[in-house]
Order: C-alpha cells, then structure tokens, then sequence
C-alpha cells in the first residue's frame, strides 16, 4: 500500500505507458515545458523528449484528428484535451472520425486512441471551465468513456484503455486531482468493463461516478448513522454502461438515487433510470430519484455554485426521502 | 499540353487509361443510380480526373491518401479493386467496407486509402496523424490529402497546415480548385481566392497548376513528393480544375452558366491528352481501342461482381462498432 | 385548409418571418444561390438579395458564432447549418456562448438566435450524414430545442422561436421535406411550450416526435385493428421538455413506449423514462420501453439502415408485447 | 516613446492613467486573491496595459469590445465602472454579472463590453457577428476584438478573418502577442511567428506595432480605426507585448528565464511614459502623484463597494438561464 494523490497517479499510468510501449506518445497544448495544465504531465518532458511528449498549438479539433490519424497509423496517442470544455471544437473529430471510422470502413480499421481530459466543476472556474460533459460523451456509439474516481482507477485505467483497439475517452476529475488514496501495488490491472459496488448495504441503491463517488461515501456514512445501509456503486465505465451490476443492486436494496454532476435533463443519471424503469420496473419500492447539476451554466460565485452542484447534504436528503417519504 | 516533365510512352498511356476508368466508371454509376442501384448522394468526380490521376502517378504502394465525399476517382487511382468499390457503391456485403460505408465512405486497408470523409475539411487533420506516425515508423512514406476549395475556409484547414509545417511532416495537401463549393463561387467564400498563397501563412511551400493537364499535375507532384520524401515538410498544391455536372447528383446549377461549362468542357484533360498522344505517334488508334475495351471489360466484370453481390446479414449491424482487435496491424 | 409539403411550410415560415421584421436575415451555406442544399431557401434571394439571404463560405463555428454575435447586437440571424451532423463543428459556440452568454453575464443580454438545421437519417447518407442529435442537444441549459413534426408546426414555430429571446435550435427532419400535410390557415400561430395529443387513446401512450410521429400514427391505427388504442404524443419542444403532458397520459394509459431517432443510451428517451420512473412510477402497468435507432453509426446499405432506425413494424411489436406480455 | 502620433498632453496623462488605474487595480486583485476573496484563475494583464489603453483611446463610446479571460485591462479601459468590476472579482450580486461571471468573464452591456470569454479565440466569431449588425443597424461603429497569440492556431481565427474580409465589416482584430500561450512559445505554436503577416491570406491590411509603447499603439490603432469607420474593411494589428508575470495566478515558469523576464520590465511601458512624461515636462511631480491617488482613492472605493456588496440570493440561480426578453434593446 502507498498513499498517493490521484494527479500522481495519473502521472504514473502515463509514464508507465510510454515506458511500455515505443508507440505510446502523448500530444496536447502544454503537456510538456509546462508539465500539463493541471500538472498531471510534469517531468515527463525531461525524461521522453519532445517527440513523446508533444506541446501543440492551440488547435482541438486539429489535435484530436491527428490523434485519430496516429492511431489508424500505427502509433499509440494519448491526446489530451485540456479540459472537456474545450473538447467541444473537437466534437467532429471525436464523433464523426474516431468513433465511426471502423465500423464505416467495414472494420477495415480500429481507432485505438485514447483522449484525456479533466472535467468537472468546484474550483469556481465559472460557466465555461466548469462542464461535467462525460455522460453526454456516453451517448456516441463507438466510444468508451472511462471516469477514474479512485486512485487505483487513476493508476490502472489508462493501460487498459490503450490495449483496446477503441477510443477511449477518460475524464479525470478537476477536484479529485488532489486527492489522496491508498493504492494497493500488489493490484496491477484494472478491468474497463464493470461498474464496482465501493460499499455495500441493502437499503439502498447509490449510483455515482467520478468526484460524486466520495461525496455519495460521506453520505452513506451520515446516513449509517441514521440506520440506513447504502449500496455504494461507482460506475467507472459510462460506455458501454454495466446495467447490469447496477440492477442486481437494485434487485437487493430496490430503491435507487443517482447522483451525477452532469446536468440533469439527459445525463447518464436519466439513462440509468431508463433502465430501471425498463429492466427493473417490478423491483424498485421508490421512484427513482436523481441528484444532478443545476440546469445553469455553472456561475463563479462560491455560493452559487455550491447550490448548483449535487452535495453531500442533497444526497442524504434525498436518500432520506427516498427511506422515510414524508406524510 | 504541357511538357515541363518528359514522361515516357508508358507513363503517359497510363495517366490516359486511369483518367478514361474513372470517367468510365462514373458513367456507370450514373446508370446504376438512375436505376436506383446506387442511393444516397453521388458527387461525381467528372472533369477532374487529371487531378487524381496527375497527383498518384508520383505516389509508391507505401503512400497514404485521403480524399472527400467525391473520391472514386482517388480510390481508383490509388488502386482500389473497382469491383469492391463497386460492390461498395451498391451497398454489398462483397464491397470494400462492407456496405457500410457507400459512395461517400471508400476505405480501403491494403492501399492504404484513408477515405472517404463526408465531413468537408474533416479529413486534413487525419491525414496530420497519419503523416505523423509515417514520419516516426515508415521513414520515406508520404500522404497525400485531396480536398475541395471551398473546405479551405473551414478551421480545419488552418489547424492542419499549421500542423503539418510546424512538424515538417511529409504531407502533400492537394487543393481540388473546382470553383464552387455547391452553389458558392470561390470569391464569396474565400477573401484569397488564390488558394495556393494561404500556404504562406504557415511558411509553406505551394504551387498552382492547371487542373485539367495531368502532365502538370503529375510535374508538380513529383517535384513536391520528392521534397516530402527528402524531409523538407509539407507542401500545398492549388489544381484549378472544374466538375461538369451538378455538385451531387442534380441541381439546378442556378449559380453558373451553360457557356461556363462549356468552356471548361473544351478543355477537357482526357479528350486533350488523347489527340496530343495521337497527334504526336505516341498512342495508335489501335492501342485508344484497345483501351477503351480494356476498361469496358473491367466496369462490366465489376458490375457482374457488384450485382452478384449479397446483402450483408442484418444480424451483424453492429458488428465494427467496437472492434476486438487493431485490424490494420495484422499480417493479412 | 391547404395541402402543402413540410418544405413549403419551412420555406413559408422563412419568408414571412422575412417581410415581418427588417432585423431578420438568414446566413449560411448555400441558402442564397443555390436555394439551400434540401431547397428550403429557393427564390428567397432573389426576393430578399444578399444582405438579407447571406451564402458563407463553410466554417460552421464561425457562422454559429457570428449569428450569437449578431443577435447580441441588435438583428434577429436565422442561421442554417445545413445538417445537424456538420454542426458538431460549431459546439463550441452553441454551447460556451448562444447557451451560456446570458447567465454569465448575469442577464444584461439575451441572445434571440435561430439555428435551423436538417437531421435525421433514411436516406441512405451513411455514418456522418445521418446522425439525429436533437435529443443530444436538448442536455444543455439556455437553449430551446424544438423538433417540427407536421406542417403546421414546421410553418408556424420558427416565428415562435424568433420572437423568443432565447437561442433556439429547430431540427427539420430530412425525410420529412417531402411529407405533405393540411395546412390549417386560420391557425396563425403555435406555441413552443407544449407537446401535444396527436392522437387519443387510453390503453398505451406513443411519445416522440419528428419523423417518428408518422410512423408512431402509422403504428397506432396498426395497433386499432388489433384492438389497442394509443395516445399518440408529440414532443414538439425537446427543451424545456413538456413532462406534464407525458405523465397526464401515462395516468390515462399506464403505460408508455417511447420512439425516438436518437441512439438509444442517453437519448431524450432516456429522460423521458427517467421522469416517469420518478414522477409516475406507481402508475405504471409495465416497465417503460423505448424503440430507438440501434446504436451504431447509420450505414449505407438500404436493409442495414432500415435496421439501424426505428419503424412501424418495431413499435407495433414493443406496444403489443408491453400489452400482451408473452408468458 | 514614439512620436509618430502627436498626442496633447490630456491625451498622454490619460494613457498614463489608464495604465496605472489597471496596473494597480490588479495588483490590489493580487492581494484579494492570497486573502482568498477573489477565487477561481486570475490572469493579469501586468505588462501589457499599453495595449489595450492604446487601443481603446482610439475609440467612441458606441464601439464595442471583447476580449479574452485576461481582461481587466479591457474592461477598465472600455470604461467598465471599476467598482462593479471589482465586486464581480469577489463574486457579488453588485457586480456587473451579479456574481455569476467572475474574472474571466466581465461583460458590462452599457459600455457595449461583450466579454471576457474563457474559451481561446471564443471571442473572434461573436465580433464578425456584431460587427455584422453594426455595419448595418450602426454605421460607423466599429468592433475591436483582442486575443493572444496562442488563439492564432485555433481556426476559430481563420473562420472569423475571412467571414470579416469577405464582408468588409468593421472590425479590429488585435493580436497581443505576448510570446506565449500559457508555455508554449510562439515559435512552437506557429508556423509564421510573424502574426501580422497572417493578414494576407484574407487580404486583409495589417500592421505589427511595440505592443510596450501606448503612443506607438495609439497611432496605430487610429490610423486603422480611421479606415475601419470609413469602411474600408477589417484590421489586424499584432502588438508585441510582454505578460510578467505566471499565465494564471501561479505556475512554475520553467519555459522562459527570469533574464528574459527582466530585459521585458526595462521597457516596461508606465514606467517608460512617466519618465518621458516628467524628461518632456508634459507631466509635474505633482501631477504624477495626484494621479496616483486618484487612482488609489477610485481602488479604495471599489473594494469597499466589492466587499459590502452581498452574495446574490440562491433562490436566483437559475434566473437568466433563460430570458424573458431581450434586455439589450430596452431603454435602460
Ligand atoms: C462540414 C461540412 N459542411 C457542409 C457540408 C455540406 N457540403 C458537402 S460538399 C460541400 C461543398 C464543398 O465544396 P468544395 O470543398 O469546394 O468541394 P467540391 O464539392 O467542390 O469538390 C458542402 C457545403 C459538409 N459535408 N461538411
Ligand atoms: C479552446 C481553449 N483551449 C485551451 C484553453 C486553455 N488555455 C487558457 S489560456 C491558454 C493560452 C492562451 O494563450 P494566448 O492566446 O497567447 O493568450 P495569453 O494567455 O498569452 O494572453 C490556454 C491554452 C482554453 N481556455 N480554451
Ligand atoms: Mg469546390
Ligand atoms: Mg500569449
């Protein structure tokens, strides 16, 4: 066991990557002199040279077709995207190159991308840096979108997802950066397949990913507190989504809250409910409830944003409703 | 027409017998769509042939290429089986990408032709990535990216050239100057309407020739291709060139005129290239016959293949959506 | 009452909203010479000249971007990007500047945009042009999303929609140009707040919208001959979404099948049943199911397409086996 | 300094305070942030005041102006009331966008200020559009649109120099090239480190000035402005300039050296005026130090306003998502 931060981890997966493989190379605005906008590259630089760690241009979606172009090539890119919000200039790329091209070509070819970017609101960085864009990327077929909210997720997703032929996107969470977490060194590998039941409990059913998993921790542990017993679910994978972990939990506790910082209207929290409301209608003793970001543009001012992003405190009391509805 | 470069008999049979397949083969398909056999759009390559054929001519097996929605004639320059690329456009199972992708979507692994890309602009910054990886693991290997004029207004277009200079990547960027993007004539889409002089925004080497003399096409290529090879970074090169018929495959063309056509029509690269081969003894009428039939044979038997073709079982439509495996690096 | 084509009506609407107010202009690719690449636009310059009816060269985000900037001061832009698989290259703008400007800057401006653009697929365009993203849209707070279905919707909305101040993205489905309907001309204007009871029934609600709703009309009067009745509802308005008249059905019919062009995971389908399992779920007879096009990027080949999206014969099938569970 | 413009004294006193009003306000912003009262990044404009200063003398009150995160120096400039700005930084229901924008986006609709914008070259497309609907609803008024260098590469650039071209709007795109885009230095992040030369690939008139001499800048910008009202069609002007300190609040500097850093303060531009302004005998001691409290006392008042400013009420959240009306075109 090491204690490390998951900016540190996040480091490690990288280094380790391009340490394995002479393809591996890492491409993105100031991932080298300037060691990564949020840090996460630093060093690299010095120890791979520049044509392993890539300072670009300002230039999104130039960046990511390259990445793409790499990829079909023979290369192994990690292109970072410096935060979701700007991977918006990016989109054409991303949905109409990277996660079409193999299924248009008749699987003539694989796109085996990976693209990083931080995400996720709580530093009061305001309306356009503040974007949780993650579940609204699970919507694209052809994608695999991976949200680390562990240490150990931080340190082992990253190999996983270049050994796959697919692109894969992973958001690293702007607030977990700094986050500290005991890794396990005898764990080597991750799966980037299944979601994982983080707590367990029988009364109900928590489902969450990135920076909303420790904060669905701290309110499970209030409401254990108060007797109630959550299933704690981090979801990990937003695409392809592992339902049916999701359901077997539901199937034990049958009331389910899920908590997503996305904003509400069409977020993966809405998916999730679909399928329950498909899959698991006739297990579910509760309406399916969702904690989620206000419907704003994330504003700067402390308070506000505080209001529009999920808290502890709504989980608990949306839990608690869930458990003891009032009247 | 031109002769800057002194290409021999063969060569020149060969740019003749390209340009006449491509125009050969797209007559075709104008017949199989009239008879609903090929659906969707059809953007027709007619007129611009010298262009493809004029750019691959200076390409090795080893060289990338990526083209637009309106690349039948790259594919088979590129050397694209027809009667896959046959089968593609009749959307069968036989076809290059399976169905899947159609008249806008050719693909094809083992000649490394990158598509195909119906997103205009959308393919520069693959074609940035390919050359990318060429540079590091193919030393010598270069891309070619064909692209329409009016995708130069596109950011796209920016970022890669961008790219490509900063990187010195053996990138060729070949603008297809055909006047019009759709119905938007070149001076209302671009303040420049000289294209090739963009390319000293980023410090890179450009040319303009005429688009409608493969001679020219394939002097400038060559010169350009071997400065890629030698490590001297991109380059752009503007063809000015014209497509005779609707932008898809109709339209009522309210944004040119009939005498403009016309013109264009009168120079022709593929009636030209034949009287100058005629007229200078390099071609008999026996071997223009000869030729003609040749290609005959070829469209019919690709035909035969794409209409014998079956339909690719619904059962795997979404196969390819994710893949298992990197297919491309697999021995074949 | 007039017999007119869904193009004719867009092409009404354009035009009136045209002589109604000078500020108004329409700016995009090929709307000028060459009448707008599905014909909506045909004859308009010549009626309105060049300022008025705007060709720009392609360069979608510029043209997004300008539209927002133009309606920041003082004009009325309806701007077209042509179809909506080519406007992932002016996200940027939709998103960080039509979307947010107004929140972020606490209120001083409104930003009265329309973007027009065509979606959907069935006309064999393959991967990157038959993408039906409406429902990917309406996730971002501080636009209206609005999805035509009939031509009286398709003449009347865009008034609505310019006369709002708000950004407003109108979906016109492409198969759908050709659709002929009955224009009703003593109806002079809809409203884009609600969605409507396009036909009435009490044993199953049909919700979608676009170019499902005829074939969900179409699988209703099906459905009537083998003795089931369905409400038909039309979403009309993607965002803000209409729950009330969703869940008032549901407690008419108890249950629900939704049918919606958008991929399935994360579609407006998934809101959809996200609502009811929270708002309605002690209503429902039987889980909600969604008939969605399949998630793969649209191919070429005419069966493979017909496969990929959603028809008659499949929501007859999900309504029947929701009505007649087998076994 | 530069005397090709032949500024009165008023006009050179006002250039010297308009720098100092912005080189202090910030670094009292400075002292806010480590208090923990500003949050969120904060980049400083210390180094660069002589541009937007002398860009924006050069304009009337109906022009307009937007910029990019790094906008203090802009707003204050543009006339953005420093009181309302500073409680904006403090996240206030007082501030100009009620709390809701903070340092990165200041918008002040009055004074036709149209952001502050936190997506690199997010600005360049909103100005075509204004400019578009200035050229029509307000003739003779003119747009200017400030970015870094960095936003060169973006093609959000290339899009809106070419839409302002072909349009002939009145519009002054303003380079501050400050040699690097957070590490990256110009010459890695474009191909033509000469941003002024860019201009040509649209056709448009273009001019490369010391981005440290508010006089040089002045004159430029009047020169550029006069033909913009005329309606001779857009501008880039490249003004080389110099940030002092980290892209944000901190970073490590590890791409420049502390020399490099050095050498650039010598020429600081404040600095540069007074002393020019005292050798000349356009400005008395005591002038220089009435200014400065001027500025001090105008400091002052903004940060007791900012500070007893209240947080906007939750119940107002989500106000503005979505208007009601289009309050811009109400009388105030
Ligand atoms: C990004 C994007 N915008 C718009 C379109 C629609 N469109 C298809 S082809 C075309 C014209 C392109 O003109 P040009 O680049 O000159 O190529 P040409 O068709 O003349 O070969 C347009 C506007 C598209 N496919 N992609
Ligand atoms: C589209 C986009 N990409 C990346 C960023 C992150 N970022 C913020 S400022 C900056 C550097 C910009 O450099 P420049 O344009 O030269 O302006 P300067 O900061 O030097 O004033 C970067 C990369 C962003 N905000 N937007
Ligand atoms: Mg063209
Ligand atoms: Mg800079």
């Amino acid at each position: 066991m090491s204690r490390i931060t998951y900016r540190e981890a996040c480091r490690q997966a990288i280094r380790a990557a391009l340490l394995a493989d002479p393809r591996c190379f890492v491409m993105g605005e100031d991932v080298g002199r300037y060691g990564g906008c949020y840090a996460v590259t630093k060093g690299l630089l010095e120890e791979f040279g520049p044509q392993r760690i890539r300072d670009t241009p300002l230039a999104e979606n130039g960046i990511a077709g390259a990445g793409v172009g790499a990829a079909l090539a023979g290369l192994r890119p990690i292109v970072e995207i410096m935060t979701c919000n700007f991977s918006l200039l990016a989109l054409d790329q991303i949905m109409n190159n990277a996660a079409s091209l193999s299924h248009m070509s008749g699987g003539q070819f694989a796109v085996p991308l990976v693209i990083r970017m931080a995400t996720g609101g709580g530093r009061q960085l305001a309306a356009q840096h503040s974007h949780s864009l993650e579940g609204w990327y699970a919507h694209i077929p052809g994608l695999k979108v991976l949200v680390p909210a562990t240490v150990e997720d931080a340190r082992h997703m990253l190999a996983a997802a270049l050994a796959d032929p697919n692109p894969v996107l992973i958001f690293e969470h702007i607030v977990l950066y700094n986050a500290e977490g005991e890794l396990d060194d005898t764990v080597t590998a991750v799966d980037i397949a299944h979601a994982k039941v983080r707590r367990s409990g029988s009364d109900i059913s928590l489902v969450s990913y990135g920076n909303s998993l420790p904060k669905c921790l701290a309110a499970a542990e209030q409401l254990a507190g108060e007797g109630i017993q959550a299933d704690v679910i981090d979801l990990r994978v937003l695409r392809p989504l592992d339902g049916a972990t999701i359901i077997e939990s539901v199937r034990r506790t049958h009331r389910c809250l899920i908590v997503d910082e996305g904003w509400r209207s069409g977020s993966i929290s809405a998916e999730i409910a679909a399928r329950l409301a498909d899959e698991a209608l006739y297990e579910l003793d509760a309406p399916v409830r969702r904690v989620c970001s206000a419907e704003v543009p994330v504003p700067y001012a402390a308070q506000m944003e505080a209001a529009a992003l999920p808290q502890v405190a709504d989980i608990v009391a949306a839990a608690r409703a869930l458990l003891r509805p009032a009247g | 027409m031109s002769d800057k470069l002194h290409l021999d008999r063969a060569s020149l049979h060969q740019l003749y017998r390209q340009m006449l397949r491509i125009r050969n083969f797209e007559a075709r398909c104008v017949e199989l769509y009239q008879a609903q056999q090929i659906r969707g759009f059809l953007h027709l390559y007619d007129g611009q042939e010298a262009v493809a054929v004029g750019v691959t001519s200076a390409l090795r097996d080893g060289d990338a290429v990526l083209a637009t929605y309106r690349e039948h004639g790259h594919a088979l320059a590129k050397g694209v089986p027809m009667d896959t690329l046959m089968a593609e456009m009749l959307g069968k199972q036989q076809g290059c990408c399976r169905g899947r992708g159609g008249s806008m979507h050719i693909f094809d692994q083992p000649r490394r032709f990158y598509g195909g890309n119906a997103i205009v602009g959308g393919g520069l910054p693959l074609a940035v990535g390919i050359a990318m990886a060429d540079q590091q693991l193919r030393p010598g290997a270069v891309t070619v990216c064909f692209f329409g004029e009016g995708a130069v207004a596109e950011g796209a277009f920016h970022e890669s050239l961008n790219l490509a200079a900063l990187w010195r990547l053996p990138l060729l960027f070949v603008c297809e100057n055909n006047l019009y993007a759709m119905g938007v004539p070149l001076a209302e889409s671009d303040a420049q309407p000289e294209v090739y002089r963009k390319a000293e925004a980023y410090r890179v080497t450009a040319a303009q020739v005429d688009g409608m003399d493969p001679v020219q096409v394939a002097a400038a290529a060559s010169l350009a291709i071997a400065e890629l090879r030698a490590g001297h970074g991109p380059w752009l090169l503007e063809c000015r060139t014209y497509r005779y018929r609707a932008h898809s495959m109709f339209d009522t063309q309210a944004y040119r005129s009939k005498d403009e056509v016309e013109q264009w029509r009168q120079q022709d690269p593929i009636a030209r290239l034949q009287q100058w081969l005629l007229a200078n003894q390099q071609i008999s009428p026996e071997e223009v016959g000869r030729i003609d039939a040749d290609i005959r044979a070829e469209i019919d038997a690709a035909v035969a293949f794409a209409e014998a073709g079956t339909p690719e079982p619904l059962a795997e439509l979404t196969r390819f959506v994710l893949m298992d495996s990197v297919v491309q690096e697999q021995a074949p």
